[in-house]
């Protein structure tokens, strides 16, 4: 358990912020789309947070997700696969 | 014969970097007693623009030329949604085998970036079963695409669906 | 590019006594850059009872086991019908390639009776104009087929479509 | 210009006349489906003409097409290919 959470950017957000992932401190209390907002701060991410979603840990997870110490988060922005 | 597997489909689920080979995989496909229909699908990278960006006041000829499409995923959980995809699709049309094969990296024009191969009893249910899963990977599994135009411009494609 | 051949679909149509292969008729669909779907179906011949026949007191295992098939056609008149249903698939999907293969005389349970490919620029087309296809051939083109059972049994295969 | 026309026979008709093929006169006035009557009665055909589409020298044509000398007049039988 550590203090601190991974996240993990794809596609366009990747190149907002490029870098693929980082580290963040974690703050009691911080959810997946708290989080969000304040990377969006800093990267100026062109996407809204409802047209992200949220997977914890490789799994789909509501945006209000409470995260939790050594989680690793990512936001996924729409899919154009296939 | 194992009857514990007959309700249960075989579904292998590959993301791949390389090249799709198409006659390795239909090579691949199961022989099944009991299944009369096959069908499969390829999504293969075209050169004109994608489904959202339009050049409403040019023709045709005058829209950019695709040169390649650059896919990245979300591995692990790509994986695991198509795999999802998969067991949903051949439950609902009681298909006996699934295959799905997606590749990511950089893939050229008239080059195959998804494979789907699936067998059941009867050809309409193989038929829609196929399409159901193309259609749920484009709107389900992370994976994203970018077009690089000849002219060296590029734009993420937003599909929809 | 020949320009008079954009709305000119190519549909090799061909009936064979020998078996099908999928990978020879694979590798010859032609590279189309403004193509974005590939559907492909295969009719295979299956161990289990045609669509008409059915044993309402049996439980599944109890229906007589298929042999093989012997397929009969009308040769000329089967070539000439499955052009038409090619071409006219062609014309209301909008499909660049169409190729159907149908085999006929003896065969085997698990082996492909007929092979349709197609080639459009979306996805939905190439299904629908596959489906199509199989769909007209079994419905109107001059061929039929008679099941022959592990027990030496025969009987015509009436198709309800 | 002959005074007969060719018959082909598929499937069940073929069994039932035993023959894949045959040469019959042609009577003034012929048509397709009074020569089915005919052949049926000879043959014990299990079809009723109306089960049976028409084809004149491969091509598709209408029941009470009249028959001419030398034509190749196909009954087809209920189609079950695919």
């Amino acid at each position: 358990m550590t203090n601190q959470v991974e996240v993990l950017y794809f596609a366009m957000l990747q190149e907002s912020a490029r870098k693929t992932h980082e580290v963040v401190p974690l703050e009691p209390g911080l959810t997946a789309s708290s989080l969000y907002q304040k990377l969006k701060g800093a990267y100026d991410f062109s996407l809204e947070f409802h047209q992200v979603r949220v997977a914890i840990n490789d799994r789909f997870a509501p945006g209000d997700s409470v995260l939790k110490g050594g989680d690793r988060v990512a936001y996924i922005p729409p899919v154009s696969g296939g | 014969m194992n009857h514990s597997n007959l309700n249960q489909a075989s579904c292998p689920i590959v993301l791949t970097p390389y090249p799709i080979d198409q006659v390795a995989l239909r090579q691949g496909v199961p022989l099944r007693h009991d299944c009369g229909g096959y069908a499969c699908f390829e999504g293969i990278v075209r050169s004109s623009l994608g489904s959202t960006q339009k050049n409403p006041l040019g023709r045709e000829g005058d829209e950019p030329k695709v040169d390649f499409l650059e896919y990245s995923a979300y591995e692990p959980l790509a994986l695991q949604e198509m795999e999802i995809i998969a067991q949903e699709a051949s439950m609902r049309y009681d298909l006996k085998y699934v295959q799905v094969t997606h590749r990511f990296g950089k893939i050229r024009v008239g080059e195959t970036a998804v494979m789907i191969q699936v067998l059941s009893k009867h050809r309409a249910e193989a038929f829609a079963g196929c399409q159901m899963v193309i259609d749920q990977i484009k709107r389900r599994v992370p994976i994203w695409k970018k077009e690089h135009f000849v002219n060296g411009d590029a734009q993420w494609v937003l599909c929809t669906h």
